[in-house]
């Protein structure tokens, strides 16, 4: 899908998955905002990192994304205690899998933060956009389209 | 009768695919499958049997039945454009063709043709191989088949040492033939093929007791047999979709948003979701009434629906079945009950 | 020839909530393209495959009789993926629509005859086709008397208000209503379907019984009709199953050596006889 | 080997003559050279179908599912037994409900590995003291056994079952823990040819979904691939959805994997999988120190954690 667009105009597509609940002040919210100001990042709050479920992770590379950053609570503090112990086990072992199988390293990537007012959120998005930008255009997992794909896929 | 040195058969294949889209085994990794060749040497003829039947060449796994454009209050659906290319299917076995000639009464139907089926099958000539060497538990024979079936082919070659036999059955087939790579087949040629045939023959296991098969089958609708092959059976799809003659599928939207696909997929009976309905009824609810609907659609309701039974016995439900059950013990079963 | 799995474009002309809990809604489907619609002709009983684009395809069965002029109608029960998506549309919506697919209830076999028309909650679509198509002045003479007995759950579940109101103004049709709990709006009767049949007891003779509604009245009807005289042969019903194609290729809908998409919906018991309970 | 078969077939005839179960899961003659089928028994005029050899390749506790409230015996080689301790901790069944018929296994042999080697079909084939003997057609061939024992086999450091009713034959000595050479190599690779090489495999996928289906712990009532509120992948066989497939079924198995193989041995189109679940598995060594099956206490390292563990508490990226 990337593939006519020339590598000079091209900005990594990240999906920020961000837990809702260490946003409590303004300052909070308007780290939230600075991120969006980054092109193409895309933040989707979710009520805990406990509530993503692995498939939303691989979907999002699937629909194109170059970058997914999971942003929650540190685990001891999760709003719902244990939620983000379970989830810290599932992602990373996830993304371990995957960079097993040849993603590149990063591409995927957990990170618990306490308090984001302090300039931590949009950091770390800048960082990690900074950091897939590197790859180029995702290509693993890339659902192909119909636009550019075949009319059947099996090899018969 | 032609016959073409097996040396002059990269130059023909090489000939072919200036004009047609060829289709030949091919040796990936440790399966052997039919798929697009783009040069000469990726067909692999000295196989046995292919791991996956050449059936995708006319119904593929997934293939695209229309696009849509969704706008707002209005949709466009284009259909496929149409194929350009013929194609060849080269070194097919007897077995599979007679598959396809099973496949052509289910979807070249006289109301409601499958257009998709008929024109693939339209524009592909069939270059058949005899089976020489048959596996051992074949069993095309007990089925109405033999190795060295010709039938539906428009060519047939038939392996003698250093050269091919070409037969050449339609004029489909004819015009493939050149002068320069095909040659007058001798007396002997065609006595060494008769040979071959008889010795493939010979190799034959003896065939299995199917002739009142059907009429069997007619009184086991409630039977512990089902029940039995059902205790066993892990209920995956890997004898339907290695079958050369198994067909069903399934239609699904695949959606891009303002945009996508009605694609039809290879379905398999023993799923759950074949027939479970929205309800959450499933009227096949268990595998004894999935094993009953293969068993009685391969070998009761096949045979008035397209003349024979829905098996060519090329053997692959055999071998690739993971806990071995194995089509031709039921069917001795199932005479001797 | 027109490519058997290419829908016609279809708009959503109107929308009728049917019953009280909104599950159940009507359809009015005209053609976008005038040209589809020529020598577009169905029969009551037969079905089509409404597309939703991006969700698919389900078969329904025409609930309009032929004789209405001008639309085709469908009624939804919000369910799966696709109904639910179908009760998301708007008037002015399009989807699609393969068919009409299958047979019709045999009318050839009917005509001349009395005729008992059972139903049972939302299976009551083709039935009104049926009933709406044997009514009409153009056809009425055609047959002898209608019977109908129709029932749901609650009064408010019952579908086609309108039409059940105007046949049972008429002198030329029997209509019994039933709900299986009534509420404080409803005068009528109290009771299950296969007791009701039972108690209007009609008369075998010279007659034909079409039966659609939930597995379970069926089970318990069929043996009131059959203790009423009614042969196999003289009892008709429509059959859903899962469908794909709706053209026989599919596979899965058989019942034994029948694709329901083909070969029926409507079915005789004499035909299901022998053949494996697969409905 | 006979005498294992012999002592099989005495315990499932009194199993069931005794009405303590209503059948024996084990393994039958198989139609096949060099493969022995599952087989339920259910009366104990039919004990004598059951045989144990080095084709006992199939996991059985895969028939354990959907068991309800019955109780059955069932022959069971070490990873067949942690198949059933697992599903014990998932709750699929209680320990009381299965007599566990216990093999100390003697490494099964790999029918595709001696289909590889031989040239020409195999037609029979006899395993006779460390030695299979394999007959094609005009010639009869003798091979070490030793050398065609399937590969995660080779590696199995559970060979004895650990837990079981009735022990039948005698105990192995266990090998130590060493790295499955599959996913070794793998790990070697660099990235980029890690990806083709998964890419490659999982092209000739035909969503069979045989390796699921075999597999003892996939037993969810629906899997995540036939869900169609939401649908997570397309059902073709577009390249991206069979790669998710895999990935997903590979990944569900985290610290649920008993290293059977069942898999791979389904898999009609020889896709290597388990590469796959073995590199899960090394990982759950590594970050839980967890093993599948090894008890009835332990939960899998998905459903528990440990707060004042390390490795709970910070991330374990591995970066």
């Amino acid at each position: 899908m990337n593939a006519d667009i020339t590598k000079t105009d091209w900005a990594p597509r990240v999906l920020v998955l961000l837990c809702n609940w260490p946003l409590y002040t303004q300052s909070d919210l308007a780290e939230v905002a600075k991120t969006r100001e980054i092109p193409q990042v895309r933040v989707l709050k979710v009520p805990c990192a406990g509530r993503i479920n692995p498939l939303f992770i691989l979907m999002a590379l699937q629909e194109g994304n170059d970058g997914v950053l999971v942003v929650g609570c540190p685990p001891e503090s999760c709003h719902y205690k244990a939620g983000n112990y379970l989830s810290n086990r599932k992602l990373v072992v996830l993304k371990r899998f995957l960079e097993y199988l040849g993603m590149e390293e990063g591409r995927v990537r957990f990170e618990w933060i306490a308090n984001p007012e302090q300039g931590g959120l949009s950091r770390l998005v800048r960082e990690h956009y900074e950091h897939v930008k590197q790859f180029g255009p995702v290509e693993k997992l890339v659902r192909s389209h119909f636009a550019s794909g075949p009319l059947s896929y099996s090899s018969p | 009768m032609k016959k073409i040195a097996k040396a002059d058969m990269g130059r023909f294949i090489a000939r072919l695919l200036e004009q047609y889209m060829v289709y030949a085994p091919v040796q990936v990794d440790d399966a052997i499958q039919f798929q697009e060749i783009t040069t000469p040497s990726e067909a692999y003829l000295d196989y046995q049997n292919s791991t996956k039947s050449p059936k995708g060449v006319f119904l593929p796994q997934s293939e695209v039945l229309f696009r849509y454009n969704k706008g707002p209050k209005q949709v466009t659906v284009t259909p496929p454009e149409e194929i350009k290319k013929e194609r060849v299917l080269l070194g097919v076995r007897g077995c599979d063709v007679r598959a396809t000639l099973l496949l052509d009464a289910i979807f070249n139907t006289p109301v409601n043709p499958d257009v998709y089926y008929e024109e693939k099958r339209g524009k592909t000539i069939i270059i058949g191989l005899a089976c020489s060497e048959p596996p051992s538990l074949c069993f095309c024979t007990s089925v109405g088949g033999t190795p060295f079936d010709r039938k539906g082919s428009d060519l047939f070659l038939i392996d003698i040492s250093d050269a091919y036999l070409v037969d050449v059955l339609t004029d489909k087939g004819e015009k493939l033939l050149d002068d320069t790579l095909f040659r007058d087949a001798t007396a002997a040629d065609l006595e060494l093929a008769r040979k071959r045939e008889a010795e493939a023959l010979e190799q034959m296991p003896p065939p299995l007791e199917v002739k009142q098969l059907k009429d069997k089958l007619d009184g086991m609708v409630e039977s512990p047999l089902w029940g039995t092959l059902a205790e066993r059976c892990l209920r995956c799809g890997i004898c339907a979709y290695l079958c050369p003659s198994c067909y069903c599928f399934d239609i699904v939207d695949e959606d891009y948003g303002s945009s996508g696909e009605r694609v039809r997929n290879w379905d398999a009976c023993m799923f759950s979701l074949y027939s479970l309905e929205t309800s959450g009824h499933n009227p096949r609810p268990t595998g004894s009434e999935r094993w009953r609907q293969r068993l009685m659609h391969k070998f009761n309701y096949a045979i008035g629906q397209c003349g024979d039974a829905l098996c060519v016995g090329c053997g692959r439900c055999v071998q690739g079945c993971p806990v071995n059950i194995d089509i031709r013990k039921i069917v001795t079963d199932v005479m001797a009950s | 020839m027109r490519n058997p799995y290419l829908p016609i474009l279809m708009r959503i002309e109107r929308i009728i909530v049917e019953t009280d809990d909104e599950m159940l809604k009507s359809f009015d489907l005209v053609f976008v393209n005038e040209s589809d619609g020529q020598g577009f002709s169905f029969m009551p009983g037969q079905f089509c495959e409404i597309s939703v684009f991006g969700k698919g395809e389900a078969p329904f069965g025409f609930a309009s009789s032929p004789l209405e002029q001008g639309y085709l109608r469908i009624t939804v029960n919000k369910a799966g993926v696709l109904t639910t998506a179908l009760h998301d549309l708007a008037e002015g919506d399009i989807v699609g629509l393969r068919g009409p697919l299958g047979n019709g209830y045999p009318l050839h076999l009917f005509e001349g005859h009395n005729i008992v028309v059972i139903g049972g909650g939302f299976a009551f679509t083709t039935l009104r086709s049926l009933v709406v198509y044997m009514l009409h002045s153009a056809n009425r003479a055609k047959f002898g008397e209608i019977s109908i007995v129709y029932g749901a759950r609650q009064p408010g579940l019952l579908l086609y208000k309108q039409e059940l109101s105007i046949w049972g103004h008429r002198d030329d049709v029997r209509l019994y209503l039933t709900v299986d709990k009534r509420d404080e709006t409803w005068r009528g009767r109290e009771a299950l379907v296969p007791n009701v049949v039972e108690e209007v007891a009609p008369n075998p003779k010279n007659a034909y019984a079409v039966i659609c509604g939930p597995s379970v009245m069926i089970r318990y009807t069929l043996p009131k009709l059959s203790a009423l005289g009614f042969s196999p042969d003289q009892i008709y019903t429509s059959l859903e199953r899962r469908m794909k194609c709706g053209l026989g290729k599919c596979g899965r809908c058989n019942i034994g050596p029948y694709y329901v998409c083909e070969d029926g919906p409507v079915f005789s018991y004499a035909q299901l006889n022998g053949l494996p309970k697969e409905y | 080997m006979d005498k294992l078969t012999q002592k099989i077939r005495q315990e499932a005839a009194r199993l069931l003559a005794d009405h303590q179960v209503d059948r024996v899961i084990g393994f039958q003659e198989g139609t096949l050279p060099l493969r022995s089928a599952p087989v339920i028994v259910h009366d104990p005029a039919d004990v004598d179908k059951l045989v144990w050899n080095s084709f006992c390749g199939n996991n059985l506790a895969r028939y354990l599912r959907g068991l309800g409230g019955r109780r059955v015996a069932i022959v069971a080689k070490g990873c067949d037994v942690r198949s059933i301790i697992a599903l014990i901790v998932e709750k699929q069944f209680s320990r009381d409900q299965v007599v566990i018929i216990g093999v100390p296994c003697q490494r099964m042999i790999d029918w595709r590995k001696v289909a590889k080697a031989v040239n020409g079909e195999i037609l029979r084939a006899e395993e006779r003291d460390g030695e299979l003997l394999v007959e094609s057609k005009g010639f009869k061939r003798s091979l070490q056994r030793d050398d065609f024992i399937h590969s995660l086999c080779a590696a199995c450091t559970h060979r004895n079952p650990i837990v079981y009713d009735i022990l039948v034959g005698e105990p192995v000595e266990e090998a130590g823990q060493t790295p499955f050479p599959e996913s070794a190599a793998f790990e070697e690779r660099s990235p980029a040819e890690r990806w083709a090489f998964y890419k490659d495999e999982m092209s000739r996928c035909i969503r069979c979904y045989g390796c699921r289906e075999a597999c003892p712990m996939c037993y969810c009532e629906e899997c995540f691939v036939d869900h169609s509120q939401p649908s997570w992948i397309a059902k073709s066989v577009e390249p991206s959805a069979v790669q998710i497939w895999q990935i997903v079924r590979a990944y569900h198995q985290a610290g649920r994997c008993v290293s059977c193989g069942a898999c791979e041995r389904a898999c009609p189109m020889n896709i290597k999988l388990l590469y796959l679940t073995e590199g899960l598995n090394d990982l759950a060594r590594e970050m839980f120190d967890f093993e599948t099956g090894l008890n009835t206490e332990s939960l899998p390292p998905f459903a528990t954690f440990d707060p004042d563990a390390m490795r709970d508490t910070a991330k374990q990226d591995g970066r």
